[in-house]
């Protein structure tokens, strides 16, 4: 185990360990949701950090595995209902690419819950809380990910 | 190094509540590339505008992060701010740290921890920015509508008037459409014909409308503002610019087949037109049919033409038309009731379609308004009709409602107590929906006035009995097996899509749904327009309408169009796609991934070793990109990005974020 | 001769392991390959490791020295690297070639690599006699004795059941000494090598390649070539490299790690323009420099006859073959 | 620990030392000049005129460049705008430190040189390397017998050191310059033309000529020189290729046994005949 | 000489001597008899050196995308996996139909040729791991059939057992399995240059900007590397199983391979790669009705 390894054992094991999340988030539906979800002052764990694409379909799965190499503890990416997509079709594109995604992830010993995939409209505010207010807790479950990443 | 500006908004203490500021802005003049960072009270405020423009002044800087609401919220006010400083608008990024981050996380540590994280992702990400500008396509002012029935002729009306050219593409000898085969109209019962004919035959003289009768789409090529369409021209075997419509031709015709107008209940000749109002009033010969083109004898027709107009030898002939805009109003078929065991199959000749009924009712159908049994013309006297047939079922129709069901039925079933005075009406049904302006009450009056008998349930069977049928079905509101003995069943069969409909779709180049029928780009907020710019949707080809629902879809269309027509040029998104050439394969996948058509493959030569060599890479149309980004995922080799949000720029975002 | 039974192989090295970092050739289930000793592993006789040795000297990703930015000054510092003494066992006679071959690159021509240097001087070489040569070897036709290595501070002959230890280098004497109450002194007789499978005819090669740089041999020589890295990777001999660099916010490290002039990129220069456009253009370089190029500047063949690239290369392009077809080439 | 400029230097041939970007200048839109030193003003190191240097911003890459020019603390190099470490070094500014390491390479022949009227030709950034001997040979003008620079560029402004081409040079004793471009342009009244075409139009008698630029000028020019009789071994110019050790191990700039960095970049036509044509 | 190889000679010579191809792909032997590299031939008397056996594993269509500038049509042999790479190119527009004379081999299944190292006949050889679960043994797509089909003999391969084995794992012992296999990786990129669903002009791995894989060679790059390849091949994979025989390394690629294609075939129904020129990869499309798992 490298140095940074033993450093993120031991940060795992203090209790002000934060786990680092990033989600992908649709400018049309997410992204919206997650506005709504500060207008109407919904709280959720400050773990989040939201990246904009313009569409679920631009979230190129390299983007996925380059994140846990950096160190990303999970990784959520979210867009529109399928049929809602501002795009038309983006979302189906995403569905069967990470559909294949999340499997390979597993079978290379991932945990599943550190990447998930949702759909979160520009009205569910609360669906967004909802949803990583879960997957910080999940990941907080999990401790800090070591898997894929760089620990040169 | 660049030199990136930071600039975080307190937004009054919005923000400032729950977020420092003040730290966030001087932790982000550590990072890289970043010369100047401030906090402000409001950013977007005028105030707020103006220390930026000073500050990108004094300290050159060449890019700016604003830290403030969500972009959904306040971008284009920066981006003017950054043009207004002589910047390009694109070369700003914001941090939403009011919406994602103060609004919903009350810790200021942990707040303004995040604050400084989403900061130093967009400065990552404006360092890769690049000057994005827009450019333009030229818009050719002819519109094009496929389709002439009342949605189709509609549109064309409202184009017209417009002051534009509109071509209107009927496959039919006529337009009129499925209108022209309706008695009367619905809540109304004004005559069909009556409001039809007079807007078919505007259309027809319309200085600004050709009518392309008896003529299909072969082709679409191009994109919006710039449509190359190939029109087929069948050979309509009479010279239209002779025929004066006198009618001697069908009438010595000596071939009489089924006639499709009548759905079967009357006949035609072998040269005809569909119905008597035809617009415009010229005959085509069913060559499948004709005598002369089955056995090489008889030109009666030929002969007896008063002005020589029938001409045997004719051939379909091909023209291509440049469009700038496309309506494409296509219509409906009907259900095919013959998978319906309970029904019959389809092969008692008195278990008749509800729009077969339309026919029987009319003054000028088969039956000269009579109602007669299609068995043995005699006057019903018991009428059965039922609805959803083909509608509302999953398993052996479809899932959807057909929405013009209730109503049509509601008014078959008064015309039938209005004509046949000791008749009976009976309506098996499983709801009635009627919401529509005075939908509700003409139902009621159907009820309560005419005495129109309404049992809610299913029918089980339907068989024949002597000269009667027998219709077997359960009443759930009484709970109990009805039966019913009936003269005449009508069943109210689903609309569905035309059985081209996916044909034409991908030929013109835009989506349908898993009933073929035409998907709007919107189901709220653009529901005329298709994904592809445009090509907008009228009537009942996108999903079935009544008739005043196809007409307001097709003067919406037509408003599209206008609108799209009365440019010279159309600004295109700098937000699109761009394909690095020698990297690019012409694998050709993002094609088929590309939900607008926006990517072809394109030819181009290049020296290799000396030579020079061909290859195909794809080409974005940046008419038509609306930058989605989903070709550079299908892209393996990343020859393509989307430019704003490239492969370059996610990156460094995720790096960022996560060192 | 000092001999010691092959049974008590593992009590030397474990011995030696007190000392010394020691690295043995082991093989498992998927490779075969030097690590370093440890109690319970077992060091394989039979045939030579799929790896390479040399990347005890001039590992595939090597950290340079590491760097620091704040704004716009940059700060550099070299990472310190302990170099414990070494003792790999069983380099076979080619391997013990490609070492030679490697110094040359490294330590002579104007510059000493410091990097390859201090792990190279640290380093005792035991070198392990062939008596059996696998199908791909042809080191012989190069000219090396599979018996008798050039360079090894110890030479070890396989006596059956046991192994036989003679030092060939002052300091060989002394590791011998040091270790002498394991082994036996008994008079013993190597065993000879079998014959080979594979020969090539390496006499001339140079001087005509000389002359055959436009010779169409490389059309046909480079067809069927994918353009991988595996030969070159594999090669004991092979030692380019490129230099790139890991980043991390404001700090980062410079490494170097293996190169292959296979891939296209290797001679792309940064404004598009490639002196070795297409595969035959490398094809072509790769065996100029082992069989011409290398000899020119140093003096010898930069093949080991080890065969290693014969016997991975996924389309079977097989050097001995090739250098059959260049003795036979008109020009 | 940090280790101090002479420590690396012995150490490790491959560690750059650290060093500062104390000016630059904008030479054409794509050409910068840059100034650099020691971290204590220093020059970094004392090259022969045509050696190179590897030039890194760590963070970003390292390449090598030619040494077009040096000061009494400093050395100078005019970089292109071409690829990823290029396009970072056009964006900084003055105060940069960056590494450095050399010199590499062979130099020009100074003592060849020495008492022979020499001829330079260069073509577009191509003067920068030839422009450290053209310096060398300016600050040393006694060793030297008549000294000529023919130069061309695409247009006025991608011409290169225009202070040393209308300014300090021509009023050299005993220089002549010469300066065309490829295309006529408003403003310019001196010689338009490609560089090849100049030269054979400026007749030269043979002498030994030092020339670099584009590999098609260089192509063109050689035959030029050919027909004017020029002898192989007088004819002098410095090649570039992709390196990335610079002290000839790393093995991509090999042109058949020679590496580019440690035997090159300077040969003349005679040592180029002998090599594969593969640069 | 075994009839195969007669027959394989006797359509070359007549193709090549009549002029209707001006190139002709097969194998031939080399100094290893288990080895069977690939052979270019364009002359009449070349045709001797053309042979068919148990060691023909090189798949021939990943050279056409050398010569799609070859003047003149190519006579290219290939097995049933073979065949299947072929469809796969004219699918991604990398090759042309018209130029290529196809022919078809029906594949009797392969014998593991690093098995045969030390040995003296194919007799003692095991058969190729990669050959096991092949259900297209017989080419899809031909001009001509050299010979007789072959009957389709799948065995639960050992890929099969591992996937299974991997399937029952924690994914912390999943982990730690792939961790060994990675770090073995040395980059040599056979996996990727033989592959021929990896036929990108300038692969995304090669490409400096943007830095998708560093040079540096450990454990995480060398897992990106494996998991981008895996979904780049991901619905295009037709399964001849030649990364895993080419890897220097012995890196079980296959296990990965298979397990994302059984995984497709479960969710959006079978579509094994490069049986029908008109369907289109799986994640090339999308059906409106695919598994809802993201609600």
């Amino acid at each position: 185990m490298s140095i940074e390894a033993v450093k993120a054992d031991k940060a795992a094991s203090q209790e002000n360990w934060e786990p680092k999340i990033l989600v992908f988030a649709c400018n049309w539906c997410t992204y919206a949701g997650a506005d709504l979800a500060g207008l109407s002052r919904l709280q959720y764990p400050p773990n989040v950090r939201i990246l904009r694409v313009p569409c679920s379909g631009r979230v190129n799965p390299q983007f996925v595995i380059r994140a846990f190499q950096k160190g990303i503890d999970g990784v959520l990416v979210a867009g529109c209902h399928p049929g809602d997509c501002h795009y038309a079709t983006g979302n189906y594109f995403t569905r069967r690419r990470y559909l294949v995604m999340q499997r390979l992830l597993e079978f290379m010993g991932m945990d599943p819950a550190r990447f998930q995939a949702r759909w979160i409209s520009g009205s569910e505010g609360p669906k967004f809380q909802q949803v990583v207010t879960q997957l910080t807790q999940d990941i907080k479950a999990l401790g800090p990910n070591r898997k894929l990443r760089d620990m040169e | 190094m660049k030199r990136v500006g930071v600039f975080i908004c307190h937004c009054g203490t919005n923000i400032a509540h729950t977020v420092d500021c003040e730290k966030v802005a001087k932790t982000a003049a550590e990072f890289p590339h970043v010369v100047f960072s401030t906090d402000y009270k409001y950013m977007c405020s005028e105030p707020g505008q103006m220390v930026i423009k000073n500050a990108i002044k004094e300290h050159k800087l060449d890019r700016i992060v604003v830290a403030s609401c969500s972009p959904r919220m306040h971008e284009p006010t920066f981006r003017k701010c950054m043009e207004s400083a002589g910047l390009n608008p694109y070369l700003m990024e914001m941090a939403n740290i009011r919406e994602h981050c103060s609004w919903v996380h009350p810790d200021k540590e942990k707040g303004t921890e995040k604050a400084i994280d989403l900061v130093k992702m967009a400065v990552a990400k404006v360092v890769k920015n690049t000057p994005l500008t827009r450019s333009s396509i030229p818009i050719h002012k002819r519109a094009l509508v496929i389709g002439g029935g009342i949605a189709g002729i509609q549109a064309a009306l409202d184009i017209a008037d417009a002051g534009y050219v509109v071509d209107i593409v009927e496959k039919e000898p006529s337009i009129g459409g499925r209108m022209a085969q309706v008695d009367k109209t619905f809540p109304t019962l004004d005559c069909s014909a009556c409001i039809l004919t007079p807007k078919m035959v505007d259309a027809a003289q319309h200085p600004n409308i050709n009518l392309v009768t008896y003529s299909e789409i072969e082709k679409v090529e191009g994109y919006v503002g710039n449509f190359e369409v190939t029109i087929r021209h069948k050979a309509r075997s009479v010279d239209v610019s002779k025929c004066t419509g006198c009618g001697t031709c069908w009438e010595k015709c000596p071939t009489k087949v089924a006639s499709e107008f009548e759905l079967g209940l009357g006949t035609r000749k072998a040269i005809y037109t569909p119905f008597p109002q035809a617009v415009p009033n010229k005959p085509v010969i069913d060559r499948d049919n004709c005598r002369y083109f089955k056995t090489g004898k008889c030109m009666v027709c030929q002969k007896l033409c008063p002005t020589g107009a029938v001409d045997y030898t004719q051939e379909d002939q091909l023209e291509t038309i440049r469009y700038g805009a496309i309506v494409v109003a296509t219509g409906f078929d009907l259900f095919d009731h013959s998978v319906y065991g309970e029904y019959g199959y389809g092969k008692y000749p008195d278990v008749i379609t509800g729009l077969q009924f339309e026919r029987l009712i009319n003054a000028s159908g088969p039956t000269a308004g009579k109602i007669k049994r299609p068995s043995d013309h005699k006057e019903p006297k018991t009428i059965v009709f039922i609805k959803c047939v083909g509608s509302r079922d999953e398993a052996k129709g479809k899932p959807y409602c057909s929405k013009t069901c209730c109503m049509y039925t509601a008014k078959h079933a008064t015309l039938v107590k209005e004509k046949i005075k000791d008749s009976q009406a009976i309506v098996f049904y499983m709801d009635v929906r009627t919401p529509g302006k005075n939908y509700e009450e003409f139902y009621q009056r159907a009820v309560d006035e005419y005495g129109v008998q309404y049992v809610r349930g299913r029918v089980s069977k339907i068989y024949q009995k002597g000269d009667k049928l027998i219709v077997k079905g359960e009443d759930t509101l009484l709970g109990k097996q009805v039966e019913v003995e009936a003269d005449m069943v009508v069943l109210a069969t689903a609309m569905v899509a035309r059985s081209d409909a996916g044909d034409l779709a991908r030929k013109v180049g835009f989506s349908y749904d898993q009933h073929d029928f035409f998907t709007e780009a919107h189901p709220k907020l653009r529901p005329v327009e298709t994904h592809t710019a445009g090509v907008y949707l009228a009537g009942a080809c996108q999903g079935p309408k009544d008739i005043p629902d196809s007409v307001s879809q097709a003067s919406a269309a037509a408003a599209k169009v206008c609108g799209l027509l009365s440019k010279n040029e159309m600004a295109t998104e700098p937000i699109i796609s761009a394909v690095n050439e020698s990297i690019c394969s012409g694998c050709g996948l993002c094609i088929s991934i590309c939900p607008y058509k926006a990517i072809d493959l394109k030819t181009i030569t290049e020296r290799v070793h000396g030579k020079m060599l061909e290859r195909q890479v794809a080409a974005v149309n940046s008419g038509l990109c609306q930058g989605c980004g989903a070709c550079t995922v299908a892209c393996r080799s990343s020859a393509l990005n989307l430019r704003g949000f490239t492969n370059e720029q996610i990156l460094a975002e995720v790096d960022a974020l996560c060192l | 001769m000092k001999t010691i039974v092959k049974s008590r192989l593992a009590e030397l090295l474990q011995t030696m392991a007190q000392d010394f970092r020691v690295l043995v050739p082991v093989k498992s289930e998927t490779v075969s390959q030097f690590v370093p000793w440890q109690e319970g592993l077992t060091v394989n006789l039979e045939g030579n490791t799929v790896l390479p040795p040399k990347d005890i000297f001039f590992p595939q990703t090597e950290k340079m020295y590491k760097f620091k930015v704040k704004g716009s000054s940059v700060d550099i510092e070299e990472f310190a690297e302990d170099v414990q003494k070494q003792v790999i066992f069983g380099i076979r006679s080619c391997d013990m070639q490609s070492i030679d071959c490697l110094d040359k690159v490294f330590l002579t021509k104007g510059y000493e690599d410091t990097f390859y240097k201090t792990k190279r001087d640290k380093t005792l070489l035991v070198a392990l006699a062939c008596t059996k040569p696998q199908d791909t070897c042809f080191c012989e036709s190069l000219g090396l004795n599979p018996l008798e290595a050039s360079g090894a501070d110890i030479q070890v002959y396989d006596l059956g059941d046991a192994l036989g230890f003679v030092a060939k280098t002052p300091e060989g004497e002394e590791l011998l000494a040091k270790y002498a109450s394991l082994f036996t002194e008994v008079n013993a007789v190597p065993q000879k090598v079998e014959g080979f499978n594979l020969k090539a005819e390496v006499a001339g090669i140079p001087e005509k390649l000389a002359k055959m740089f436009d010779h169409p041999i490389w059309d046909e020589v480079s067809q069927k070539c994918l353009g991988c890295g595996a030969c070159a990777y594999l090669c004991p001999t092979c030692h380019c490299f490129d230099i790139s660099g890991n980043v991390k916010a404001d700090q980062g490290y410079k490494f170097r790690c293996w190169d292959c002039c296979m891939f296209s990129e290797y001679t792309r220069m940064a404004g598009g323009h490639n002196p070795r456009p297409s595969k035959k253009e490398r094809v072509r370089n790769r065996f100029m420099h082992k069989l011409y190029y290398f000899q020119e500047r140093y003096g010898q063949l930069l093949c080991t006859g080890c065969g290693r690239c014969i016997a991975k290369c996924p389309v079977g392009m097989d050097i001995t073959a090739i250098i059959e077809k260049i003795k036979e080439a008109e020009v | 620990m940090s280790v101090s400029t002479a420590d690396i230097k012995r150490i490790n041939p491959l560690i750059p030392i650290r060093g500062k970007i104390t000016k630059i200048v904008q030479e054409t839109p794509d050409v910068k000049t840059f100034h650099v030193t020691t971290l204590d003003g220093q020059k970094p190191f004392i090259p022969l005129p045509g050696q190179l240097a590897m030039f890194s911003i760590p963070q970003v890459g390292e390449a090598m460049f030619s040494i077009t020019s040096q000061g009494p603390h400093h050395l100078e190099m005019s970089i292109k705008e071409v690829g990823q470490l290029t396009r970072f070094l056009h964006e900084v500014e003055e105060g940069q430190e960056c590494g450095i390491r050399g010199p590499y390479g062979n130099g020009f022949p100074i003592d060849y040189c020495k008492g022979k009227d020499l001829l330079f030709i260069g073509g577009g950034i191509g003067l920068a390397p030839v422009r450290s001997l053209i310096n060398y040979c300016v600050e040393n003008r006694k060793d030297f017998g008549k000294l000529t620079v023919v130069y061309g560029a695409r247009s006025y402004a991608d011409l290169v050191f225009k202070e040393d081409l209308f300014e300090n040079w021509p009023k050299m004793e005993n220089m002549e310059v010469f300066v065309t471009i490829d295309r006529p342009e408003e403003g310019w009244n001196g010689h338009v033309g490609f560089v090849p075409a100049y030269v054979e139009e400026l007749n030269f008698s043979p002498m030994v000529t030092i020339t670099c630029g584009p590999p098609i000028m260089i192509k063109f020019v050689l035959q030029s020189l050919a027909k004017m009789g020029f002898n192989d071994k007088d004819v002098i110019t410095t090649l570039e290729m992709r390196m990335k050790c610079g002290i000839g191990k790393c093995g991509r700039c090999n042109i058949g046994s020679c590496y580019v960095c440690l035997d090159g970049p300077v040969f003349t036509l005679e040592q180029l005949k002998l090599l594969p044509p593969e640069y | 000489m075994n009839q195969h190889t007669v027959k394989m000679r006797e359509l070359a010579r007549e193709l090549l001597s009549s002029g209707q191809v001006s190139l002709v792909l097969g194998w031939e032997k080399g100094n290893l008899w288990y080895k069977s590299p690939p052979v270019f031939i364009s002359r009449v008397e070349d045709v001797e050196k053309l042979i068919f056996d148990e060691f023909c594993h090189n798949n021939l269509a990943k050279y056409l995308m050398d010569l799609v500038h070859h003047s003149g049509k190519i006579a290219v042999f290939v097995k049933g996996c073979d065949s299947r790479a072929i469809n796969r190119l004219l699918q991604d527009n990398q090759i042309k139909r018209e130029k290529l004379y196809i022919i078809g081999v029906p594949c009797p299944g392969l014998k593991d040729p690093d098995d045969a190292v030390g040995k003296k006949q194919g007799a003692e050889v095991k058969n190729s791991a990669k050959c096991a679960t092949c259900s297209y043994p017989n080419p899809v797509v031909y001009d001509a059939l050299l010979w007789e089909t072959v009957p389709v003999n799948t065995t639960k391969a050992p890929v099969e057992e591992l996937i299974a084995k991997l399937d029952s794992m924690t994914p912390d012992e999943r982990y730690a399995y792939w961790t060994e296999q990675f770090s073995r990786c040395i980059r040599c990129f056979a996996c990727r240059n033989v592959c021929p669903a990896c036929n990108c002009r300038e692969c995304c791995f090669d490409q400096a900007e943007p830095d998708w894989l560093g040079k540096a060679n450990n454990l995480s790059e060398n897992q990106f590397m494996q998991m981008t390849r895996a979904m780049h091949v991901a619905g295009r994979c037709i399964e001849c199983g030649e990364c895993e025989r080419v890897c220097p390394m012995n890196i079980p690629l296959m296990a990965i391979n298979k397990k994302v294609a059984r995984d497709i075939a479960e969710l959006f129904g079978e579509c094994a790669a490069g049986l029908d020129l008109e369907k289109r990869p799986p994640l090339g499309h999308f059906d409106l009705n695919d598994p809802e798992k993201f609600m």
